[in-house]
């Protein structure tokens, strides 16, 4: 036997180590820049624009969070308004966000079924019609729709929020579901046909949790849509009521000042609902899905 | 939902210190219990898009916040009401500053009643002028070049001068400020007057041009800064010079904001030939709706926010500057010893008040297509600082981008 | 239920026809199976029967009811996919009580079915494990577990055994057969294993390219296979055939083919009487093919000897034409050695050349 | 075909459009008003500043800014900032999705990581990118002078160059998430096994990627890419607090020009017709892109 | 490359050890079966040879070069795998012809090959076929085809036949012996069907829980099992066990059980002679249990009687024990009846019954 080959246990396993390295320095690209942002709300104003920066907090401070938390000590302080928002915004965030990812999928799971499984004629026209709406930009359409929900009575409510952010991720949930779905081996399906399951019942049952990933993968989308989105927010809410946190985010930004620190301490907030949400959702996205389960 | 009341007031406004505004009105509803008042901030940079909306859909505020460089549009749009004739409107244009009373005027109908006004200033850093053995301020755009030089020889600072010159819906206010200055204008009665053989304009675009290219005291990086990183550059003591509103020295002396805190002082603008003065100013006012249903609450209640109480007293104005440093439209606010103490912990009132004496509302607010104009010369003023064009051709193009608006909104 | 009658049953998939014009009954508590060469249509009748694929023409009716619009899960049949199809993200309990489950059994009830089933199949201990970390084997089990585990009108079995050892099939094969004595009812069997074909089923329905050619009990298809391809289908290994003519030589009558002449049994000689001169098939079975120097004997060659255990495998070459003979282990003559061929003239089939259609069989002893 | 398919095929279709009718109807009745109203307004002459005149022109607003040539400049700056984005986009998504389908220790928090850029708001998202590239102050420069790489403070948006590329990294910084969880999930469909056949075949890492993974994941890419494409055509928030579409020109992208002339300049008419420009161009990109999918072959929309 | 040698590989999913410690010799050119009972770990065991899982101890050569850090793409292994694992987004063609595209084999040449393999297969009309437009039996002539067009250094098949019909499968035998003779490669070959694995088998190794059982030419693990299972495994219908003791009476040396008493030949009594008194087992092939009335037969009641097509397997009751016989067809004689057991005894098998292994097989004829 020649030398040069490794024994077993101390053989290179170069994808390990690619994936490692890879992983680590995805994780710096996306972690870094909020890093930043999470450094600085745990700062004064003073360090924040401090020359070279300070990296880590050399006054370290709750100020900007406690000020979430008691509105009225916030004496000296920018945006005490947004300040007293903030917990309101982060509720009507979860509850417009939440409920327009599972309206998406309510509504577009039988949709994408169709187009996964059903051949019928004006499918695709349908499937480019759907979008199409989805191409003309909201500059375009926010002023007739800000019209729309007025007549119909819904400014500062959710539903002005839900049904907005419905027509701008139904139509890609539509699609994203489309092509999961397509992925599902046809078998499993004549397989709980056979066991006796209606239709509904082969969708709940056998269809959609071997679609999770997909499923995953278009409510996440859905839900950062409605969690991000600014402009409707700012059209269609004016009050605690319905207003979201994008836009109390940017009350911390007004043209005569800006204070840094506790803008980033609400953009902190703002990320970190969705992010728990992802760490247990993420579980779902399963490799290999199907794996096991045809042979063919 | 919206409280649809029937005689409710309801007030609009971009949501600086929405907290504050919230609590004076308060006291205003206190005051006059009669007068129910909903008060709804909205984020400053879509202020104008949302109250457009809201007009359009028929659903505007019946008091609302306009910016004077807004006012024009507003008014062509038709959703303001002139003040004429109400009763304390004239005595309260009387006691404003010129600069305000113009800049709230449109078509010689009064739309407004003053919020705020600030005017624009040198601030400048004389810790680091010190270092560099400068003991006065500039007077003369050479001289601030000269000390600039000085600074840079002393390896204090790269770039001693720094402007906010960002494209964004910020007015460019310190290249107004420096017409004015020279006494000189960009437009005589809305028409255009840039490119005109030997206007001041075009020399002191070619100051900037040599203070960035070619003496590089000015930094190139200005082109894409905004007000605020501005503020934080000065603050970080980033900057030796720059041209900003006499109300940021709040925030450049202010020991828990700035590194820079007790050496920020403020200056009359420098001009070409040091003798002429001047300065440009902004006013914020307070405008009464079209359509609106509580006409004379309304009125009321406009009368409390920027007019005077029955003391005579500018009470929200005065409220505004003690809290925040908001500058206030009435010189007779100087006298006031609250103010005056207040006012010392971050400038001197010397300074201060010059500023205010001199300034100038910019001539061509009076023009509907004020934000077309806005966003021609801001890329104007970029092209000159990175050296894309010569002073003259940029002035002549701007000269003509301004023409053609204006015939167009003819 | 209970009777499954195909009526012209035909499919075609795209030009593509794959069954053709299908008439076949089974009748009530019958155990019949499907046999056929690969790609001849036999999963795709029994996806027919079980409602998953739509009929170009013709009807299934079961007792006597059309069923054709109804849709699989209205059909109560249980079926064994032959790609298995189990559902993958749940256990292998949870896949053989799935179809439990959706008729709202009892969960205790469920469980002890399963455990029950599970027993039977002898998977037990692999309960909890998803499909994905069961053997090859293992999952067949699981996906005939998962529909014998029902209480179906009509039971459909893909090729259900096919992956597993003998053993296993064996055990298998005995605890299907107990489930149909058991359960009376319907069951439609699809199997590549002749042992299976034979020993379990009440009919075999022989089909090939989506045809219909033969529907018999085991031993007739067997003893009296209804054409040629019958006759080579079915045993392993398969018939021998020979072309060639019927002759007269003293007075007897004689099967001639290019290598060999065999003398009609009286029965065979009676049918051949009816047939006109011309030629004709002859097929033998290898069993029925001795290796021995006795009268009659053809000398040959030994062209290869496989042993199959208990037997072995001897194909001859007659000068040209090869001939398989199953003799009993162990075999030790050597390859390319003469050896004599005996065909046992009371065993010999006879097709007619033209269509393969049987004209004579051995009379069953 | 038969009856009886045909009649299949009816069924199929009846219910087809059964099942899509509660998202057709919530769909279409929400925009179809929205659509045609600014539609109809791009025909328009109709700006607020003018409430009086208010007058159909046809196609006059188009013919503008066709010959407008700072509509044509900007058509061009978007169409490589397309390019940039997109393309920069794709090429790390995949990468992202592709170590996100391996399993390493910290996998979960990773892929929950991954979706941070997108959970930020839009103006806080800015905002952080400008302290970050801040001339002055920015921690870009503070990084990279401590770690010697430059000698002094640079201001990175201040050339054209710098601005526009930085532009496009903050853009995908943002919009990567979408495309990472997309990919991610089209990954995890692809049956292990495959990769299995495809590595006793010998394939290596490159050809498995290219003969396994790309044909799983076409439909998925096929959706991102025009999802991207659609969103940094109106890529407005970033832009807008980056560089406000500077320096000069350099970032002044169609998206900004057209929020600009509709919302502050209050031109609808105008600004309408940018907006359907934008439509009518992310609408032929699209089908350029289904396209080429499709004479990839194996490929049914 | 030609040996493969398999040294103490194991293999573990979490606790479930799957193989364990297994050492095999597969020589150059050999062509080894591995067979064993489903679940026992073949599947596995290839995958470990070709590089696919990751061995959990233990070491994999490849002509005595370690191969255990290769990657499968590096080892130069062809593999049919049990699922078949067909690229379904490629024709029938662009599969087969998959890993010489990818090893950069000209256009030309791919297809002139494809279609060969094809031809070889019975799948030429089916080349623009998608895998999902395929019967299974026909997905799995693909999922061969995708293996034998390769060159490679060994080739792996799991179960490659299994769901081919038995003519079909005898062709396929052909051809993958006149493929292995033509290569000149290794083959590892794993099958639940006895005739393939006797007829094609240089060697067989039987496993069983992943523990290697025996590894022998076919006839020998026929005829000379190691131990109680593989002379179970092997064998359709199994061996007969019977459990008792030897005693001697009359001088002769006896093996008495339950229900039946057997004399041993001498060679049987000479190994009986050097074991300690106590339990053995005694073993039986069916073929060699004849139904007769001869003298030292047993007397029996027909417990069952399956044919087979040549041959019909009697199970009689001894009284309690149940033994297999295999007599040619036809059987007449009514389920109930009492017949005649003849055990041979010189084809009888002494195991242990401790431990099972085989203490005597008969001399091989
Ligand atoms: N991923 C896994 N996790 C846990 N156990 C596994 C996994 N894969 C296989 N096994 C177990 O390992 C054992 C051996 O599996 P293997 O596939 O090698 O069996 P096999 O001999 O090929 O059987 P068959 O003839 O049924 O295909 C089986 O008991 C199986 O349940
Ligand atoms: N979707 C399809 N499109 C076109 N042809 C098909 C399709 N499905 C099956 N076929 C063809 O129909 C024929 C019958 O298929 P079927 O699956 O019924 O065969 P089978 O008898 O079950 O064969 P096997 O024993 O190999 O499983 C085959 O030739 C197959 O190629
Ligand atoms: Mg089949
Ligand atoms: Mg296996």
């Amino acid at each position: 036997m020649t030398g040069h080959s490794p024994p077993l246990r101390y053989r290179i396993r170069w994808k390990k180590i690619f994936v490692t390295v890879a992983a680590i320095a995805f994780a710096a690209y996306l972690f870094l820049p909020f890093y930043w942002i999470l450094a600085m709300s745990f700062m004064r104003e003073v360090d924040a624009i401090a020359v070279p920066p300070n990296w880590i907090p050399p006054n370290p401070t709750l100020d900007n969070y406690a000020s979430f938390t008691q509105p009225d000590q916030v004496e000296v302080l920018v945006g005490g308004r947004a300040i007293k928002e903030t917990p309101y915004a982060l509720g009507n965030s979860m509850v417009v966000a939440t409920s327009t990812a599972l309206l998406n999928l309510v509504l577009a799971v039988p949709a994408a079924y169709a187009f996964s499984r059903l051949r019928f004629t004006g499918s695709r026209f349908l499937l480019v019609g759907y979008l199409v709406t989805r191409m003309v930009p909201s500059v375009a359409i926010i002023i007739p729709f800000y019209l729309m929900m007025r007549a119909l009575g819904l400014l500062d409510t959710y539903w002005a929020l839900i049904l907005s952010y419905l027509t701008f991720s139904l139509p890609v949930t539509i699609w994203v579901l489309k092509d999961f779905f397509r992925t599902v081996p046809r078998e499993l399906e004549d397989a709980a046909r056979i066991d006796r399951c209606g239709w509904l019942r082969t969708i709940w049952s056998v269809f959609l949790p071997v679609a999770a990933p997909g499923l995953v993968a278009a409510a996440v989308f859905s839900f950062m849509t409605a969690w991000n989105e600014f402009m409707f927010a700012l059209f269609m809410t004016s009050t605690e009521a319905a207003k979201t946190m994008p836009v109390v985010a940017a009350n911390f930004a007004t043209d005569i000042n800006t204070q840094f620190t506790l803008m980033a301490a609400a953009g902190v907030v703002a990320v970190v609902p969705p992010l728990v949400l992802a760490l247990f959702f993420q579980r779902l996205i399963v490799r290999g899905m199907a794996a096991g389960s045809v042979k063919g | 939902g919206r409280a649809a009341l029937a005689g409710v007031v309801r007030f609009e406004g971009w949501d600086y210190e929405a907290g504050l505004v919230q609590q004076n009105v308060d006291r205003f509803m206190r005051l006059n219990p009669d007068v129910p008042v909903e008060y709804t901030p909205i984020t400053s940079a879509q202020f104008i898009q949302k109250i457009t909306a809201e007009f359009m859909g028929g659903g505007g505020p019946d008091v609302l916040y306009m910016y004077d460089d807004s006012l024009a549009a507003s008014v062509e749009a038709e959703y303001l009401q002139p003040l004429d004739g109400i009763a304390g409107v004239d005595e309260i244009y009387q006691a404003a500053y010129p600069s305000v009373a113009a800049a709230m005027t449109y078509q010689g109908k009064r739309y407004g009643l003053p919020y705020y006004t600030d005017s624009q200033g040198l601030v400048y850093n004389a810790d680091l002028l010190r270092r560099a053995g400068i003991s006065t301020p500039p007077r003369t755009l050479d001289e601030l070049e000269a000390q600039a030089l000085r600074i840079k020889a002393a390896g204090l600072l790269e770039y001693p001068i720094g402007l906010a010159a960002q494209l964004s819906d910020t007015a460019m206010m310190w290249i107004w400020a420096l017409v004015h200055a020279n006494e000189s204008d960009l437009f005589d009665r809305s028409r255009p007057v840039m490119a005109r053989s030997g206007s001041a304009f075009v020399a002191i675009l070619e100051w900037l041009q040599r203070a960035t290219q070619r003496s590089r005291v000015l930094d190139p990086a200005s082109i894409q800064t905004l007000p605020v990183p501005l503020d934080n550059a000065m603050m970080a003591g980033r900057y030796a010079f720059t041209l900003a509103p006499r109300y940021s020295l709040r925030n450049y002396n202010n020991p828990e904001k700035s590194t820079t805190a007790g050496a920020m002082l403020l200056a009359a603008v420098p001009t070409l030939d040091g003798r002429t003065e001047g300065t440009a100013s902004t006013a914020r006012m307070y405008c009464l709706s079209r359509e609106t249903e509580v006409r004379d609450k309304g009125i009321r209640l406009l009368h409390y926010l920027g007019g005077f109480d029955e003391h005579g007293v500018p009470y929200t104005a005065k409220f505004w500057f003690v809290q925040r440093g908001l500058g206030f439209a009435y010189d007779s606010l100087r006298a006031d010893s609250e103010v005056d103490a207040t006012l010392r912990k971050f400038a001197d009132p010397t300074a201060y008040a010059y500023l205010a004496e001199v300034s100038r509302a910019r001539s061509i607010l009076s023009v509907p297509w004020y934000a077309e104009f806005e966003a021609a010369l801001q890329r104007a003023m970029q092209r000159v600082l990175t050296g894309g064009a010569a002073p003259s051709a940029a002035a002549a193009e701007l000269d003509r981008a301004a023409a053609s608006l204006a015939s167009r909104y003819a | 239920m209970a009777e499954v009658r195909l009526a012209s049953i035909r499919k075609a998939f795209g030009g593509n026809v794959v069954v053709d014009g299908l008439d076949l009954t089974v009748s009530d508590r019958e155990f019949l199976t499907l046999v056929g060469p690969s790609g001849c249509g036999k999963s795709t009748t029994l996806r027919l029967v079980s409602g998953l694929d739509q009929m170009t023409s013709g009807q299934v009716y079961f007792d006597d009811q059309p069923v054709g619009h109804l849709p699989p899960n209205k059909r109560d049949v249980a079926m064994v996919f032959q790609s298995y199809a189990l559902y993958p993200h749940r256990t292998v309990a949870q896949n053989i009580g799935f179809a439990l489950r959706m008729m709202r059994v009892p969960k205790p009830d469920i469980d002890q079915r399963v455990h029950r089933t599970a027993e039977a199949l002898n998977i037990s201990e692999l309960l909890d494990r998803k499909p994905r970390e069961l053997s090859g084997g293992q999952r067949q089990r699981v996906a005939l577990g998962r529909a014998i585990i029902r209480d179906a009108g009509a039971y459909l079995l893909d090729e259900p055994l096919s992956n597993l050892d003998a053993q296993l099939r064996g055990d298998m094969r005995v605890e299907l057969k107990r489930l149909h004595a058991e359960l009376n009812r319907t069951f439609i069997y699809v199997t590549h294993d002749q042992v299976e074909a034979m020993t379990m089923s009440d009919r075999i329905a022989v089909l090939n390219h989506g045809v219909l050619q033969q529907c018999a009990p085991p031993e007739q298809i067997y003893q009296r296979p209804a054409n040629t391809f019958v006759a080579a289908f079915m045993g392993s290994p398969p018939m021998n055939f020979f072309t060639g003519q019927l002759v007269d030589s003293d007075g007897e009558r004689f099967f001639r083919g290019k290598a060999c002449a065999v003398p009609l049994t009286p029965e065979a000689a009676h049918v051949a009487q009816s047939l006109p001169d011309g030629e004709v098939v002859l097929g033998i079975r290898p069993e029925d093919v001795t290796l021995s120097n006795g009268s009659g004997a053809l000398r040959g060659k030994v062209f290869v000897a496989e042993p199959l255990g208990a037997d072995v495998l001897v194909t001859v070459d007659l000068g040209g034409e090869l001939v398989k003979s199953r003799v009993p282990a162990p075999f030790r003559t050597s390859i390319d050695s003469t050896v004599g061929v005996l065909l046992d003239p009371a065993r010999i089939h006879l097709f007619s050349a033209a269509d393969g259609t049987a004209l004579h069989s051995p009379t069953t002893t | 075909m038969t009856s009886a398919e045909l009649s299949v095929r009816r069924a199929d279709a009846k219910r087809a459009y059964l099942l899509n009718a509660p998202a057709m109807v919530i769909l279409f009745a929400l925009v179809a008003y929205p659509i045609g109203y600014s539609l109809w307004v791009s025909l328009h002459q109709f700006n607020l500043k003018r409430p009086k005149d208010i007058e159909f022109i046809g196609l006059g607003n188009y013919l503008t800014l066709w010959q407008d040539p700072a509509f044509l400049q900007s058509l061009r700056t978007t169409g490589l900032f397309v390019l940039v984005v997109v393309s920069m986009t794709v090429v790390l998504a995949l990468s992202l999705a592709m170590v996100l389908n391996e399993s390493f220790l910290g996998r979960g928090p990773l892929r929950s990581l991954a979706l941070l850029p997108w959970a930020m708001p839009g103006v806080v998202n800015g905002l952080m990118w400008r302290t970050i590239f801040d001339a002055k102050t920015g921690a870009l420069n503070g990084l990279l002078t401590e770690l010697g790489l430059i000698d002094s403070y640079q201001a990175w948006l201040a050339s054209p160059v710098g601005a526009f590329l930085l532009a496009a990294f903050a853009q995908v910084w943002n919009m990567l998430p979408f495309a990472v969880i997309l990919l991610l999930a089209g990954l995890s469909a692809i049956p292990s096994d495959l990769y299995d056949a495809a590595r006793v075949d010998r394939a290596g890492v490159v050809q498995r990627f290219r003969e396994v993974t790309l044909p799983w994941l076409l439909h998925p890419l096929l959706i991102v890419l025009i999802l991207e494409t659609m969103n940094s055509f109106r890529a407005f928030d970033t832009i807008y607090v980056l560089t406000g579409g500077g320096p000069g020109e350099a970032t002044n992208i169609i998206a900004v020009l057209s929020v600009r002339t509709a919302l502050t300049y209050t031109d609808f008419g105008l600004g309408s017709a940018y907006a359907w420009v934008i439509t009518l161009i992310t609408f032929v990109i699209s089908v350029g892109y289904v396209a080429a999918l499709y004479r990839k072959g194996n490929f049914e929309v």
